[in-house]
């Protein structure tokens, strides 16, 4: 009971890495309807940015500004040399750009900062908390708590500015309807070179903790790929949703690692360990069953 | 006045529903087969066949079955290259296990086990559709990989999960050489390709495009969704199956389930993009860009960097590479979002009023 | 006297369109060269079959064009004597010309209340002021009050329309451009519709420039009137003249003096009537 | 039709760039399918770079191999199985007149290229990575697991660990913490047989790819509480491990991997958490070989090295690099002494001299790289030549080691290699070679 309660957590927490990711994604679809590949190499992108310039001799804190403003610029150059272009095109046109955006990121980032792995120390250690390795015989790492923190106000500073600011209500007007949105004079141009502007801040902010958890490298580009079944469990358009799916994803995942691979194995024999990859694919599919559009996502709303 | 359709008229119904309709379309389809059956052969060489053209064929099976489900019926799928993984161990199960089978039944029946994992996995598709339906089939792509490194039985117990195609032995023949090779590949893709042309124009290509355009509309005029959807995904899994089957029988030779990764049923999906959702030729226009475009550039771009003495290192020139790839990739689609195939529409129009334009 | 000549003039130089010309996709000649003018304070109605050019014509005043591939290629479009064509819609509903599209497109997934409160996003006022023109719009349509909380795309097609005229009120437009309001709803609430309308063009003083399909209904309501055929202007005049002319009778309202006419002789004339233009 | 223009543009391209660069007489050839870009691309650049390095240096040096120029052209594989086949079949036919053995420096493409380079007759070295079972070279005579194979470094591993232990592993529970693709599975046959030898407790744990994630396996660990953890990673896989242990607090000393999870690569993302981690290598790290400073002062000093990154020079990944070229050019030397000096060697020549390695420490010493490979010996049965490995421990600036070479127990694992060639020529109908009549 107490290894299944460790496991838990740890899945929870970790599940929160991945909302992390998953937040971005959102935040892009539901301002304008573009469902952005490009967010794993976005997280890249900023995490290399940080440590390069931490290697050209900038504290770490200049150097979370200086990538914070390199990702806004990129954001801004994205909206106006590709996306306003594609205005009015069908989603799957403009997912399309944004895996073309990925690759273009995959190759631009390494020749501006290095491609070599490095390390993104954050002054804060991953190592299990002694009082509660003492009193519970529980590892609960530090680092995990200060990200599971960082994702909680993120998301409810992120939730608030969609629901109550006038800035916010024409983002989620943007998605439902750019033309509408168009009519009445909200420019798009801005509002989505403030979407991307605050995507690359939250790219930034999974960079800084995944970066400072495996390294900085190629990899966190794969990040996305544990974000998309967060995202089906959540739903696209929801903030919350992103959270309440990172944790579920996070903590099944873990559960069905520990605990699935020893039924399956007494049932066909073989070792059947590493199901992590496809596990939360398939946990998303049923609740694709019960809930179409996800947990927190909006109804789809089809008038013939 | 070259491509000229006044003055041919269809005197009967079979006339006008014919596969190619226009004289010059069925004299231009002739040609091109000539040439790819007759011409090429004899001039290509060895890298040719087999670093180009085959796996160019064979991409475009995969991209025409993902073109089926996408472009058509309006299923958003990433799971393209899992099914052809289904099909190329499929083929090598059946040539291991059934003593004589005849290569094209295990293809064949290859394509049919591929088939009943596209419906399988098309099951999603009832209930979802878009971006959700497309997130959905990834766990197509995971599942399956893992299913086949899981079960050793399916790759005949090899330790490390690759496994080696049997020879290809066609009525007592042993096809070894790129060219022969080529060949059979190209038979099959073309009578699997007109075969999908003709399907598309049928009934049921009519209902799968209704059901793409508004599955609602479709169900309320009497479409019956779910036969229509599951059709697609079975078809459009039987043709990545056959390719699958092609792509380690007559390509690679060894294959390992790692190698049917995301971003191979990426490239497949960008090939019907590039090329044309909903086109049968746009399949094969992508397949060529998207196959050739990274070795155009491998072999481009140090030439020119040494070209303009810039001072990049190897690695700087293929990080290059990618960058300019994803740049072209998003530069193609702002200048013509639907597709090569469009353009070659377009200079259709034009040939039409050649040379006296209005 | 001269005070009101100026006035005259001001009212004529409101909005002027002049000889537009309009090309979808750089192919695609939409509209050969037509010329309005929306004096202030004024409902004006433009009239005309499917796919004569009323909606683009609205698209090419509110700068929507462009995310349609289409392009003005020609001619001007004045609003108070400044030329607005160049503007991004931003700018021009800043101005004060707004255009309320057709099909209602409302925000679906935000409610009611969001919906009235995202017009107003060109305004950078102060909540007190929000809330005003908040209250202003629910006194104007009372049906929308009591739906506030709901989202609109589960609303009634009447209650969308509503809510979209509402919301192009929220930017405190000058001038709206309306585009087919009457599309696809019962009569009564047409009519419902149009009433509110005028009531907002007698008590706000805005000027309307009003697409429609339903000449009889627009023309009820209008002061002056332009017909559109094929991109073209083929007949314009007072509302009440064209209510009672009897080419409009006979091809726009179906109702004919001399009993119905062959359909080769609506063509002949539409034919002359282009050719004339 | 546009699709024929670009077809035709590309073939045009490829003509000219081909024909550009046609082989002169006495040029050795070397074909180089080498990837820099994606998830491996990092470890790719070190050793690629090591490798071209290596090669320029001895054009520099001694003008080549007894004055045959070597010269070379790459191909971007993106560590991909597909690319890898585009590459080869490009490079080929120039390769047919002459040339070095291919490194691919990934299992994926190797094995794609098995069959394939038997029939052009060009030699594969898969040094420390592919086909194990190519060890029985009377089934694969192009094939060439040199150094050492991944059941051999397993079994060494182990014998490293038992001698920690004191001699004896009985009891001890030891934790396969692996890659769960080919590479991680190999050796898992070796491992269990040396379990029954040695009466200590397995468990296998599979990651699933890419691993950066791992919470749960380690949890299992820490819940199993094995005394070593032997861990076969690659690539973001190896730093994502090294993390987690510190996360449960799992002590990095009792972790050893595998030579692919050993590199600078992978130690510097970790941090400080590496530090006390062990691992397999067969080359040394550091500029402290003879023959890297000199690489660094004759290739660099010219102008010509291959990296952009300086810094990496001296890496564990680049130095084997070197380690790769210089078998690369023993054996052509080799089949230069048969085939005539001063002359290019063909793919099969230069087959010959792979088979025939001999290269002692004295050689090793001779052109200044000790210690970057253990001694080599290969023939006919035993295309692997060595089976030594050294164990390296990270000191959180660089990698020490901290072993003399190890090898692994030769007479449990040379006879699996041989079942399952066996097994592979009855599958493909061929008979093997008879290695007794071969020399």
């Amino acid at each position: 009971m107490q290894f299944f309660l460790e496991v838990l957590i740890s899945g929870l927490l970790s599940g929160v890495m991945y909302a992390l990711v998953a937040l971005g994604f959102v935040l892009i679809y539901k301002a304008s309807g573009v469902f952005n590949f490009a967010q794993g190499a976005m997280v890249y992108l900023a995490a290399l940015a940080v440590v390069g310039c931490m290697e050209k001799g900038a504290p770490l804190w200049l150097a979370i500004i200086l990538a914070f403003v390199i990702m806004t610029l990129f954001g801004i150059a994205t909206e106006k040399f590709v996306l306003r272009k594609l205005v009015n095109q069908p989603p799957i046109t403009l997912f399309m750009a944004t895996i073309g955006l990925a690759f273009f990121i995959e190759g631009l980032a390494p020749i501006v900062f290095g491609s070599e792995p490095r390390a993104l120390d954050l002054g804060i250690v991953d190592e299990p908390i002694p009082a509660i390795l003492d009193a519970w015989d529980m590892v609960i790492s530090k680092f995990d708590l200060v990200a599971a923190g960082i994702a909680a106000l993120l998301v409810t500073t992120l939730a608030l500015f969609f629901q109550y600011t006038r800035i916010g209500r024409a983002l989620r007007a943007v998605a439902d309807d750019h033309q509408a949105a168009l009519s009445i004079g909200i420019p798009l141009q801005h509002i989505w070179a403030i979407v991307w502007g605050i995507a690359g801040f939250v790219a930034l902010v999974a960079g800084l903790m995944w970066g400072a958890r495996n390294g900085v490298q190629f990899a966190l580009t794969f990040t996305a790929l544990k974000a998309l079944p967060v995202l089906i469990i959540g739903g696209f358009t929801s903030v919350p949703g992103a959270i309440a799916g990172g944790l579920i994803i996070g903590a099944s995942e873990k559960l069905a690692e520990i605990y699935l691979p020893p039924v399956m194995q007494s049932m066909f024999g073989g070792n059947f360990g590493g199901i992590e990859g496809w596990f939360p694919y398939v946990l998303a599919l049923f609740f694709l069953l019960v809930r179409p559009e996800g947990l927190f996502g909006e109804k789809h709303i089809d008038r013939v | 006045m070259l491509y000229r359709e006044a003055g041919q008229f269809k005197t009967s119904y079979a006339a006008d529903q014919q596969l190619f309709p226009i004289r010059q379309d069925r004299i231009g389809i002739l040609i091109l087969l000539a040439v790819v059956f007759l011409v090429i052969p004899g001039f290509a060489s060895d890298y040719w066949f087999s670093a180009i053209l085959i796996p160019f064929l064979i991409f475009s099976l995969a991209a025409l079955g993902l073109n089926i489900l996408t472009g058509y019926a309006g299923q958003l799928s990433l799971g393209s290259a899992a099914f052809m993984a289904v099909g190329a161990y499929a083929a090598y199960n059946f040539q291991l296990r059934i003593d004589g089978i005849p290569i094209l039944v295990s293809f064949v029946c290859a394509g049919l086990t591929a088939a009943g994992a596209g419906i399988l996995f098309g099951l999603p598709s009832l209930w979802i559709k878009g971006f959700y339906l497309a997130v959905a089939t990834l766990a197509a792509q995971f599942f399956i990989v893992w299913c086949l490194t899981k079960f050793p039985w399916l790759s005949n117990y090899s330790s490390s999960g690759v496994i080696s195609t049997q020879p290809l032995i066609f009525f007592g023949h042993e096809f070894t050489s790129p060219q022969e090779k080529y060949l059979l590949v190209l038979t099959i893709v073309a009578v699997m390709a007109l075969a999908a042309k003709n399907m598309v124009r049928s009934s049921t290509g009519r209902a799968w495009m209704a059901v793409r355009d508004m599955d609602v509309a479709a169900s309320v005029i009497g479409i019956r969704l779910m036969p229509a959807k599951l059709l697609a995904f079975a078809v459009s899994a039987f043709y990545c199956g056959v390719a699958g089957a092609l792509y380690a029988f007559c390509y690679l030779g060894s294959v390992e389930p790692d190698g049917f990764s995301l971003d191979m049923s990426f490239r497949i999906l960008f090939m019907i993009i590039i090329g044309g959702v909903g086109s049968i030729l746009g399949s094969f226009l992508g397949a060529a860009f998207i196959l050739l475009l990274p070795i155009f550039l491998d072999i481009a771009l140090p030439w020119v960097a040494s070209l303009l003495g810039l001072p990049f290192s190897s690695a700087t020139v293929s990080h290059i590479q990618v960058l300019v790839f994803g740049a072209l990739i998003m530069f193609f689609l702002i200048v013509e979002p639907h597709g090569l195939a469009r353009l070659w529409q377009i200079t259709k129009e034009k040939l039409r009023l050649w040379p006296f334009p209005h | 006297m001269a005070a009101s000549a100026v006035a005259a003039s001001a009212a004529d130089s409101y909005l002027i369109i002049n000889n537009i010309e309009v090309i979808y996709d750089h192919v695609i000649l939409v509209l050969k060269g037509v010329s309005l003018n929306v004096p202030k304070g004024n409902i004006v109605a433009l009239l005309g079959a499917n796919g004569a050019g009323k909606t683009t014509t609205l698209k090419a005043i509110s700068n929507l064009l462009h995310a349609e591939r289409g392009d003005v290629t020609k001619g001007s479009v004045e609003f108070k004597s400044q030329r607005v064509d160049q503007l991004s819609p931003n700018e021009l509903v800043k101005r004060g010309v707004i255009q309320v599209m057709e099909g209602r497109h409302c925000f679906g997934h935000l409610t009611i209340e969001e919906n009235l409160l995202t017009g107003a996003y060109t305004r950078s006022i102060s909540r007190r002021e929000l809330k005003e023109s908040l209250e202003k719009v629910y006194h104007y349509f009372p049906r929308l009050k009591t739906r506030r909380g709901s989202q609109a795309g589960y609303t009634s097609g009447g209650e969308q329309q509503m809510c979209v005229i509402g919301r192009a009120l929220m930017a405190k437009p000058e001038m709206i451009l309306l585009d087919e309001p009457s599309m696809g709803l019962a009569p009564q609430i047409v009519e419902e519709i149009f009433e509110i309308v005028k009531n907002l063009n007698s008590q706000e003083n805005v000027s309307f420039l009003l697409a429609e399909q339903n000449t009889m209904m627009a023309l009820r309501y209008a002061n002056f009137g332009y017909i559109l055929e094929n991109g073209r202007v083929v007949m314009e005049g007072d509302a009440g003249n064209l209510r009672t002319h009897e080419d409009v009778k006979e091809f726009y309202l179906g109702i004919s003096s001399s009993g119905r006419k062959s359909f080769k002789d609506i063509k002949h004339y539409r034919r002359r009537k282009r050719w004339l233009s | 039709m546009f699709k024929c223009r670009m077809s035709a543009l590309t073939a045009a391209v490829s003509i000219a760039l081909l024909s550009q660069a046609a082989i002169a007489a006495e040029e050795q050839f070397f074909p180089i399918l080498s990837y820099r870009i994606g998830p491996y691309g990092a470890n790719g650049q070190s050793f690629f770079g090591g490798f071209v390095d290596y090669l320029n240096y001895v054009n520099l040096k001694e003008n080549g191999i007894n004055g045959v120029k070597i010269v070379w052209e790459e191909c971007e594989t993106e560590y991909n199985n597909a690319k890898g086949i585009e590459c080869y079949e490009r490079l080929k036919d120039k390769a047919k007149v002459s040339t070095g053995p291919i490194h691919t420096m990934s299992t994926g493409v190797a094995y794609a290229l098995i069959d394939k380079a038997a029939e052009d007759k060009i030699p594969l070295a898969m040094m420390g990575y592919g086909r194990t079972d190519a060890v029985d070279g009377s089934v694969f005579p192009y094939a060439f697991p040199l150094v050492t194979t991944y059941q051999m470094q397993a079994s060494a591993i182990l014998r490293f660990v038992k001698e920690k232990e004191k001699g004896s592993l009985e009891g001890k529970k030891i934790v396969y913490l692996y890659h769960d693709s080919a590479y991680g599975k190999e050796p898992i046959a070796a491992l269990q047989e040396e379990a029954k030898i040695n009466k200590f407790e397995l468990t296998l744990i599979p990651v699933a790819h890419p691993g950066n994630e791992q919470g749960a396996q380690w949890l299992k660990i820490r819940q199993e509480n094995p005394d070593y953890v032997v861990f076969w990673g690659w690539g973001v896989m190896n730093q994502t491990a090294i993390k987690a242990a510190q996360k449960i607090g799992f002590s990095r000393d009792k972790m050893v991997g595998s030579w692919w999870a050993g590199s600078e690569e992978d130690t510097v993302p970790a941090g400080d958490a590496a530090k006390g981690y062990m691992s397999a290598t067969w080359n040394v790290a550091g500029k402290d070989v003879p023959l890297i400073a000199d690489i660094e002062k004759v290739v660099y000093g010219a102008g010509q090295g291959n990296l952009g990154d300086t810094s990496k020079i001296g890496t564990i990944l680049y130095n084997r690099g070197v380690s790769a070229a210089v078998l690369s050019i023993e054996a052509i030397r080799k089949a230069q002494e048969k085939y005539g000096k001063g002359k290019a060697m063909t793919g099969e020549q230069v087959r010959w001299g792979m088979e025939n390695l001999d290269i002692s420490d004295a050689r090793l010493k001779e052109i200044g790289a000790t210690d970057l490979l253990p001694e080599i010996k290969t023939s006919c049965d035993n295309h692997e030549g060595s089976g030594k490995i050294k164990i390296q421990q990270w000191d959180g600036t660089q990698w020490v080691v901290v072993s003399g070479w190890i090898e692994g127990n030769k007479g449990l694992i040379h006879p699996l290699f041989k079942a399952s060639a066996e097994q592979y020529a009855k599958e493909k109908g061929m008979t093997p070679r008879d290695c007794a009549k071969e020399m």
